[in-house]
């Protein structure tokens, strides 16, 4: 049982190969079949590791059976693993949605997103520093191939800018590990953790440009001003399933600052405690900002939808930046609940853009929808839970953000921009909404002649958006959950150390 | 005497590669730079077996012999390039 | 010093001076065809030169014999020709001009 | 010679940047070239410099540090898959929007709502 | 000569190489040289077209040490050109007709002519588009570039009877 | 039944609604009645104990992380607010059916009336201040569904954006002032906020807690200057404008002021804002209202003209004022949802609302013109009506307002102005409308209206009479109840009563109906008066406000966000500057402890052809042939630098990898322009190379102090077990498949994903093929080089056992699968340059994707073969054996590892290179047009 810790990137790789090989490698029913039975299995996995870790607390797993700091070691904790979860909880989503016909748009569509999952999921749980850097690019790799799924020309460009801006940030993130193990000697956080705060003199300016160099290649992953240029042009010109699945890449980026931040840069952690909290922080309410500017300037859905990710990461960055328990309970939820209703939207601009003929998913007069029941309500709902109002998740959300960011007092600045920044894409979303579903060229629906959405994409989007009531009604164990992730998160290795553990 | 003789052999190598690094700059035609930068190649495979033997140890003959193959490879694929465009065609 | 030292020592000179020569020969020859002589010759018997130092000296010095080195000798003797024959099509195709005066220039064909 | 170490490293971050901030892909698939090769070096340097003691276990005393070194390799291994990505999604761009300008043009946002 | 082996003298060379290589005779070496010198043969074959067989491995090795020898001479003659003055140098283009029309043997004379005196093999006419074919019988020539060319007649005269001559002996073509 | 039921079994009733498609209308309808009719018998079940001074509760503990619990209360002024929600509710709902013609939906109009009635029950019913804003927003929603609900109507959605946009803004307010609020007392739920009341006003946060609040009230209840989204909002049918804005949504904006009444009034500043505020409004909107010619623009302003009203009440000090801003609230509702209704039925038979068309309905519909005659008296403050009532206990108590100082007499004088237009614009419905000559051009021929459609007025109108005539008897209680509850126990003594004999009130009432008649009379030059004055209207103002954000927004973006990748990336290079740059100058000295080695001529040399290489590629980067040549020199440098500093795996990595990477983007170049136009200005030239050197200086720095400073590393741990622990010599290679195997499985995945990838890229890519080179030479003639094609075959066997013999000896001396298989893939890529691709593929019949799938496996299940004896993934074996003959040898999990490292760099190398070969030699005619990708 105690490996199960590591099934949840081996078994992504497995599915992947399994899928390149025969008999899954031949036929394209084959391969769906397996492919979604295989991201239900690494779901389960999941789920299962999730029950193992809630039971009896963090798990780490030494590969190779060589200890840390000197072997990789994962570190299974309470939020690694939800967010794991999430992720091939999405992956499952996306693949089902993906069998519609999208996959067969292009090679390699399913063992590209397991390939991706192995590549998040390893990010997630893995408790060295070079081998997150190595993950990285195989979530990398495989998202810069996803992207170019079913590619056309607008695509193209998309995806050289994001290849690109992504190969110097791999460049930065190794000249920051060199100038870590440079300066500590060492490749594990907690390790790396554990010297920092022991570092004199010139060698705390040189972990400092290590830690800078960390940060801001999270942060261009995480899409935090001003490196998140990248991200409206290339999630918008994405295949909508795969830029569903991108979700929860800037998540990565959020979790690495969260993992990162929490305990190398840690309040107790010496002379660089708290690194960079400021410019994280203006950073992430300039992000809000600029991604709420972004929703409202959106001339189409998908480039919308990709702003709105803007604006969630800013939002996480801003409450992780706090380093405090409350606002990264609050960020927990905050992320799950994003990731997910995000990617639901995408999905839905997709539904709407295939039945909206020429005009697609571009804010403006046009055929209507004509399943715009079925679609309209999941639209409904996602736009409500993104916007944060009741009754969906979103407004728990933001109350919590509300209130965490209260108790830190930090509300003078944070409040103003986020209410604001709420009530502009409350506008912006409801605008486009009401334009798309409602303002018609023609009213004669019956006469419309799209092909019905496929089953599949249904239950696929029903299931992602259906998450967001879920995450009310049991808020309460969730919340609580979300709680005991953060104070796993905020238990100081050092104060641990000292006290005999917490 | 063998160790400055090879010292001395250093630095004929070193002044033969600059020499290459010479012609490489200046060129003119593009076949003249390929010329010396397999001329350089070859140049290096002697520095590093003489590093080898400075150093008296064979750790080095590996990435001699890789340059010898990797090098003639290179000049080839460059040269093909210039004949053809399409070096698979 | 040991007779052996003599023999790597005048070899390794050799094939030294044989190697700046086939550099000296690319720099100082007036047109690319005549630079061509140096590399492919000079500087593959100083490889050579070099090579057999290198194995006699390692053959001495450890135990047993340290062969390997020819190989190399082997390798740039099969491949330098091959160098020189393709770098020479790219030259003709480039119609790189060749020193006035080289005879015979009208019996390059064109490629 | 630590410096002069640096000062190569230095020069190829400097020329890799400089490359990387051109307007075609070619150039920029050259300068990130160029900034692998400085990056691997200053990884490589994060074990500092030794002469001479190669990490092959001999009985020897004392060995360069080997986990850098390892590091490196990775880093060169996943470079080299990344920089074949980016040669080849450059022929593809080329191929889709006419020329290997990597910057959207004016008009290219005139987008159609057609999707294949 | 079959399936299973298809050449034995490759085989042999590398075996002798990997022995080489590992500076050793043991036998577990021996084993696995020969393992790798039956199926890397094994797995080339493909790639390798029909040439001409060695038919006198003797005179093979004669050729090879009077080309070692000229080696030698070429690249001290060579060296002497190229520090000297170069404005006395007379180089050349000259065509070398040819009796061989196998890919191999020409392969070998071009590289020997291009190891030896002042001589360097630029192209073998006439040039075909697609693959070389071994059925095509056109005369061949041989064009190289003489760094100083004294008298052509007599170098290709040399050409032909020194290197030219055994090799299609020794490939009885 | 706990209370929770109420908001329950609405929202059950809702979704029952919604379903009811294929029942009939009266079916539908009557489905529809039985869930507000049950809950208002909730309601009614706990009214007793309500009219005895009990509050009911019912809490049920939810979110204690957020303090948000689902906590019901019901108190007089719950509960009056729930008999006017639930009871104009359900007439509504009965009116509805009868007004909804046949195309339109029934039951998606009963759904979203019902979710809206749950947010208005929610609201009402709340006892903690999340839930209410939970409920406050959802009618926010509910009411954005149901304006609208003609959602092909572009007024109905502008009006439903705009009343969403204004409400949901006060919405957010709301909620800040409700967290700050919260946060003052320690808890969210309302009966421990309104028992803090002086705690509240004392705190430093009273004000903005207060403003916050009032933000939400005001922007709900339509007060000045937010009003203007509720005109707008008449786009929806008439029984939901008849519903939300008599009775319900504008209401819950006053509610919410009475609700914290007791935590936050009393306070001058209270008393100031809302006063004013609704003085304002009231004037405003009673002027306003004289002079729209549409029908229900006439009641919307007057709608805002009373909720004005009912806000300056509240905002009076008196607690009789309170008494009568209930009481008003109660009427209000009555006669205005009964004069929408009428409205409707005149909307619905005649086809028009505009009162220039309307012209003696009293012929066509003598019953609805007596119904609406009567609302409109009551809504004018006539006598005998309950109008009347609280409008004279409204101008009873502006005499009593202090709050203008010497200047309180203006309230009284002003409030009787508002009473006059008020008037006028009542007589104006009923004038301009039942009499004032003939109907002109209407779309239809009026008639009377159905039986049971007019039902719920005679109803209201009922009320309307009965109240007037018999206060005491019938609102009474109700009254008192809910005054407690605002002014928490304190019951005013007050008295309701038709004649209180001459007095100031009267007088006032007397003065604002004879200047109503006055002003009504001289309306036509109140209406030529009235065009001359710039339109001022809230609406454009909001349209272009939006317009003018969008368009700033599109500008800010395309600015911004403009597609130059040269931005995105020297934005990127900039913080990495700042950000790495700053603290180097913190540093007291870069140069760290250790003794630097000497510089000697190898290092020299070495460095100066680097840079040279680095240098001219930088130079040369426009004639990108040579570019490519230059910066092979260094990557031919940095292999030698890696031998130099005792790395020979590295040396071997980088050359193999340089060699193919230089033939990549050979293959790249052909498909590529030759050659780079100049196209940066200089002085962006100027700009990109200060950014590089101070990049260049930066990092070099960085790697100068760090390679001169001593490392306590963790390294030692490798070199000693290596041999003992990973059962190699080389710990480099140790590393790599032992102690940090999982890195190097990720690495083999990403390279399998990268080739993958470029197969997927090229996979029928139509690709411009030149056929010339950059200097308009066409291509030789020869393909396949004679000489060439014969020594590639002689070397394919050398090759292959070169990379055999670097593989096997990996684990101990430099080497390794992944070396192995590069030099593997050179030779093939050898093969390719000398034949080409098609003589390949003819003898190589390999499928890559398999190849690179079992590399990757074979990898996979080495590291998973752990399992079987509960290792850990990955945990390495290895075991000497004594062979006969061939001695001791070493057999170790890790070579199956380098094995698939070796499988996967061969098949990953060969499938990029196939991919590409495919691209050219399948159809060679495409070589000779040029076809430039165009799909
Ligand atoms: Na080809
Ligand atoms: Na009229």
């Amino acid at each position: 049982m105690q490996h199960i810790v590591v099934f949840p990137i081996l078994f992504p790789l497995f599915s992947a190969l399994l899928l390149l090989l025969p008999p899954c490698g031949k036929s394209v029913k084959a391969r769906r079949f397996a492919s979604v039975g295989l991201a239900a299995i690494s779901l389960i996995i999941n789920i299962c590791l999730l029950s193992h870790v809630l039971d009896i607390g963090t798990l780490t797993y030494a590969i190779g059976n060589w200890q840390a700091p000197f072997g990789i070691v994962l570190h299974a904790d309470l939020l690694a693993v939800t967010l794991t979860c999430l992720a091939s909880f999405l992956s499952l989503c996306c693949i089902v949605y993906s069998c519609a016909g999208d996959d067969a748009k292009g090679s390699f569509f399913h063992p590209l997103v397991h390939f991706l999952l192995m590549g998040v999921c390893g990010a997630f749980l893995t408790g060295d520093l070079f081998n997150l850097f190595v993950f990285f690019e195989v979530l990398l790799i495989a998202s810069y191939s996803l992207l170019m799924h079913a590619a056309d020309k607008h695509n193209t460009r998309g995806a050289l800018h994001y290849v690109i801006l992504n190969l110097v940030g791999s460049a930065i993130f190794l000249i920051a590990l060199g100038t870590m193990y440079g300066v500590l000697g060492s490749l594990n956080i907690q390790d790396v953790a554990a010297r920092i705060s022991q570092l004199t003199n010139d060698d705390v300016s040189l972990a400092k440009i290590g830690g800078s160099l960390l940060l801001i290649v999270f942060a261009l992953k995480a899409a935090l001003l001003p490196l998140h240029m990248w991200l409206p042009n290339t999630y918008s010109n994405a295949m909508p399933v795969v830029a569903a699945l991108f979700a929860i890449m800037t998540k990565v980026g959020v979790y690495s600052i969260i993992r990162v931040y929490n305990s190398i840069f840690s309040p107790g952690s010496g002379p660089l405690g708290a690194m960079g909290q400021d410019v994280l922080w203006f950073a992430a309410l300039a992000t809000i900002v600029v991604g709420t500017i972004g929703v409202l300037a959106s001339k189409d859905l998908r480039k919308l939808v990709a702003n709105l990710i803007v604006v969630s990461a800013g939002t996480l960055i801003a409450l992780v930046s706090l380093q405090q328990m409350q606002a990264t309970a609050a960020a927990i939820y905050y992320l799950i609940h994003s990731t997910l209703v995000c990617a639901a939207l995408f999905l839905c601009v997709d539904l709407i853009a295939s039945q909206r003929g020429k005009v697609a998913d571009r804010i403006t007069t046009g055929r209507p929808v004509k399943q715009g029941l079925l679609i309209g309500v999941v639209f409904f709902a996602a736009a409500l839970a993104v916007i944060g109002m009741p009754p969906l998740s979103g407004f728990v959300g933001k109350i919590w953000i509300l209130k965490a960011t209260y108790q830190q007092g930090d509300y003078a600045l944070f409040w103003p921009i986020y209410l604001v920044a709420s009530l502009l894409i409350l506008v912006g979303v409801t605008r486009a909404g009401s334009i798309v579903f409602w303002q018609n060229t023609s009213k004669d629906i019956d006469k419309i002649d799209v092909k019905p959405i496929h089953k599949f994409k249904v239950w696929a989007v029903y299931i992602l958006a259906g998450v967001s009531p879920f995450m009310v009604i049991f808020a309460k164990p969730i919340t609580d959950f979300c709680l005991q992730a953060a104070m796993q998160i905020h238990q100081n290795p050092a104060v641990t150390q000292l006290t005999g553990g917490l | 005497m063998l160790g400055s003789v090879i010292i001395f052999v250093f630095a004929m190598l070193g002044l033969a590669l600059l020499l290459n690094i010479w012609r490489l700059l200046k060129g003119p035609s593009v076949p003249d730079r390929i010329l010396a930068l397999d001329t350089m190649y070859i140049n290096t495979i002697a520095v590093i077996v003489l590093y080898g033997l400075h150093n008296d140890t064979s750790l080095y003959f590996e990435a001699a012999l890789l340059i010898a193959m990797l090098g003639f490879v290179s000049t080839v694929a460059l040269c093909k390039y210039l004949l053809r465009g399409d070096l698979i065609e | 010093m040991m007779i052996y030292e003599w023999l790597v020592s005048i070899l390794l000179l050799l094939g030294g001076t044989l190697i700046l020569i086939g550099s000296i020969g690319l720099v100082k020859m007036p047109d690319f065809f005549m630079r061509l002589h140096g590399p492919t010759k000079a500087t593959t018997l100083g490889m050579a030169c070099l090579l057999i130092a290198a194995m006699i000296y390692f053959s001495v010095t450890t135990a047993g014999y340290s062969l390997k080195e020819i190989l190399i000798s082997i390798f740039l003797l099969i491949t330098a020709p091959i160098s020189g024959y393709i770098l020479i099509k790219s030259a003709i195709h480039h119609k790189l001009a060749a020193k006035e005066g080289t005879q015979g220039i009208d019996r390059i064909e064109k490629d | 010679m630590e410096l002069l170490y640096s000062v190569c490293v230095g020069v190829l971050v400097g020329c890799g940047v400089f490359l990387i901030l051109r307007a075609r892909s070619f150039p920029i698939v050259l300068g990130l070239t160029m900034l692998s090769y400085a990056v691997n070096l200053f990884l490589f340097a994060s074990g500092r410099l030794t002469i001479n003691k190669a990490a092959i276990l001999s009985g020897s005393e004392q060995y360069a540090d080997p986990l850098p070194q390892a590091l490196v390799l990775t880093a060169i291994v996943i470079g080299f898959a990344m920089t074949a990505f980016s040669v080849i999604l450059a022929i593809r761009a080329r191929a889709d929007l006419g020329n290997d300008y990597v910057n959207q043009l004016a008009q290219a946002n005139n987008k159609t709502g057609v999707r294949k | 000569m079959n399936r299973y082996f298809p050449a034995p003298s490759t085989s042999i060379l590398l075996l002798v190489i990997w022995l080489l290589l590992n500076n050793s005779l043991s036998f577990g070496q021996v084993l696995l040289g020969t393992i790798l010198a039956i199926s890397i043969p094994i797995f080339t074959r493909p790639f390798t077209e029909q040439n001409p067989s060695v038919k006198r491995p003797a005179l093979a090795i004669k050729q090879l040490l009077v080309v070692l020898l000229d080696i030698i001479t070429a690249n001290i003659q060579v060296a002497i050109l190229i520090v000297g003055p170069n404005k006395r140098l007379r180089p050349a283009f000259v065509k070398v007709p040819l009796d061989m029309t196998d890919a191999l043997p020409i392969t070998l004379l071009a590289s020997t002519v291009s190891l030896t005196p002042g001589t360097v093999s630029a192209e073998v006419y006439p040039i075909s588009e697609e693959h070389h074919t071994s059925d095509n019988k056109t005369p061949r020539y041989l064009l190289i570039h003489v760094l100083d060319l004294q008298d052509e007649a007599k170098l290709i005269e040399q050409i032909k009877t020194r290197y030219e001559a055994p090799i299609k002996e020794i490939f009885g073509c | 039944m706990a209370l929770f039921w109420v908001p329950l079994i609405t929202t059950i009733g809702s979704l029952i609604s919604s379903r009811a498609a294929k029942l009939s209308r009266n079916e539908t309808a009557a489905v529809t009645l039985i869930a507000p009719l049950i809950a208002l018998a909730v309601c009614l079940y706990h009214a007793p104990a309500v009219f005895n001074g009990e509050t009911v509760y019912d809490h049920i503990q939810w979110l204690d992380v957020l303090g948000i619990h689902l906590s019901f209360r019901l108190d007089g002024l719950s509960l009056l607010f729930t008999l006017l929600i639930l009871g104009i509710g359900c007439l509504v709902i009965f009116y509805a059916r009868y007004y909804l013609s046949a195309k339109d939906s029934l039951p998606k109009l009963y759904a979203y009336l019902l979710l809206f009635m749950t947010a208005m029950l929610g609201i009402v019913m709340s006892n903690n201040t999340i839930q209410l804003w939970f409920f406050w927003e959802l009618t926010s929603i509910s009411s954005f569904l149901l304006i609208s609900y003609w959602s092909d109507k572009a007024e109905a959605r502008k009006g439903a954006l705009m009343a969403l946009s204004i409400t949901g803004a006060g919405g957010l307010a709301l909620l800040a002032g409700l967290l700050i609020l919260g946060n003052i007392v320690g808890s969210y739920q309302l009966d421990v906020i309104l028992a803090s009341g002086d705690m509240i006003k004392q705190s430093q946060w009273y004000e903005l807690t207060l403003v916050l609040i009032l933000l939400g009230a005001f922007t709900k209840s339509a007060q000045f200057p937010f009003h203007f989204w509720l005109p707008h909002a008449m786009a929806a049918p008439t029984p939901v404008s008849a519903y939300l804005h008599s009775a319900t949504m504008v209401k819950a904006g006053i509610f919410l002021l009475a609700r914290f009444y007791p935590a936050l009034a009393g306070t001058e500043i209270w008393f100031l804002i809302v006063s004013l505020t609704g003085l304002t409004t009231l004037l405003i909107g009673a002027y306003v209202a004289l002079f729209k010619h549409d029908l229900k623009g006439l009641l919307a302003y007057s709608t805002i003209s009373h909720l004005g009203l009912i806000t300056l009440l509240l905002g009076l000090d008196t607690e009789l004022a309170t008494v009568a801003a209930i009481f008003h609230i109660i009427n209000h509702a009555t006669f205005k949802a009964s004069l929408f209704m009428a409205t409707g039925i005149i909307d619905h038979e005649t086809g028009t609302r505009d009162m220039r068309k309307l012209n003696g309905m009293w012929k066509f519909m003598p019953f609805t013109a007596t119904l609406a005659m009567v609302s409109a008296a009551s809504m004018a403050g006539v006598p005998l009506l309950n109008g009347f009532l609280s409008k004279e206990m409204f101008f009873a108590e502006t005499l009593h307002a202090q709050l203008l100082g010497s200047m309180s007499w203006l309230i009284p004088v002003l409030a009787t102005a508002a009473g006059a237009f008020s008037v006028a614009y009542s007589a104006r419905f009923i004038h301009d409308v039942f009499f004032n000559g003939d109907p002109v051009d209407l779309p239809k021929q009026p008639h009377e209206a159905p039986r049971y459609m007019r039902v719920p007025i005679e109803i209201l109108v009922a009320i309307c009479i009965l109240v007037g005539m018999f206060p005491n008897l019938i609102v009474d209680s109700i009254l008192d109840v809910a005054s407690s509850a605002v002014l928490t126990g304190a019951t005013p003594v007050f008295e309701i009563a038709l004649w209180h004999g001459f007095n100031l009130p009267l007088l006032m009432s007397a003065l604002a109906v004879a200047g109503g008649v006055v002003i009504y009379s001289l309306r036509k030059h109140l209406f030529q008066f009235q065009a001359t004055l710039p339109a001022l209207e809230g609406r454009y103002m909001f349209e272009q406000g939006l317009d003018v954000v969008l368009s700033w927004c599109q500008k800010r973006i395309s600015q911004f966000e403009n597609g130059s990748l040269q931005r995105y990336t020297i934005v990127l290079i900039a913080t990495v500057l700042f950000f790495a740059g700053a603290p180097l100058f913190d540093m007291q000295k870069l140069v760290g402890g250790n003794q630097p080695h000497p510089i000697d001529m190898f290092n020299a040399v070495g460095t100066g052809l680097l840079i040279a290489g680095a240098v001219a590629t930088v130079i040369w980067h426009r004639h990108r042939m040579i570019a490519l040549i230059m910066i092979s020199i260094v990557g031919l440098m940095v292999s030698v630098a890696f031998t130099r500093f005792s790395a020979p795996d590295l040396a071997l990595t980088q050359l193999s990898v340089e060699v193919v990477t230089v033939v990549l983007l050979m293959l790249a170049l052909f498909f590529l322009p030759q050659k780079t136009p100049k196209e940066s200005s200089s002085i962006r030239v100027l700009r990109d190379l200060m950014i590089s050197t101070g990049c260049g200086v930066v990092v070099g720095s960085i790697c100068y102090a760090l390679v001169t400073r001593p490392l306590d590393s963790i390294s030692q741990f490798f070199v000693e077990n290596a041999k003992t622990g990973g059962g190699g010599t080389n710990v480099v290679n140790v590393i790599l498949v032992d102690f940090r195997g999982f890195d190097t499985l990720g690495e083999i995945t990403v390279l399998g994903i990268a080739a993958l990838g470029i197969y997927k890229l090229l996979n029928n890519l139509p690709l411009f093929m030149p056929s010339t080179d950059s200097e308009g030479r066409k291509w030789a003639r020869e393909k396949y080089p004679l000489l060439l094609a014969t020594i590639s075959q002689t070397l394919l066997p050398l090759a292959l056992l070169v990379s055999a013999f670097i593989f096997i000896r990996g684990h101990n001396l430099p080497g390794g699968g992944f070396i192995a298989g590069l030099v593997t893939a050179t030779a093939i890529i050898l093969q390719y340059i000398a034949h080409g691709s098609n003589w390949i593929n003819d003898r190589l019949l390999f499928n890559y994707r398999k190849i690179i799938a079992s590399g990757v496996m074979i990898a996979f299940i080495c590291g998973a073969g752990s399992f079987l004896f509960d290792k850990p993934f990955l945990t390495s074996w290895f075991d000497y054996f004594d062979i006969p003959l061939v001695g001791k040898t070493e057999l170790a999990s890790a070579m199956i590892f380098d094995l698939g490292v070796y499988v996967t760099v061969v098949g990953a190398t060969m499938m990029i290179l196939a991919s590409l070969g495919k691209l050219t030699a399948n159809d060679e005619a495409k070589s000779e047009t040029k076809t430039i990708g165009a799909k």
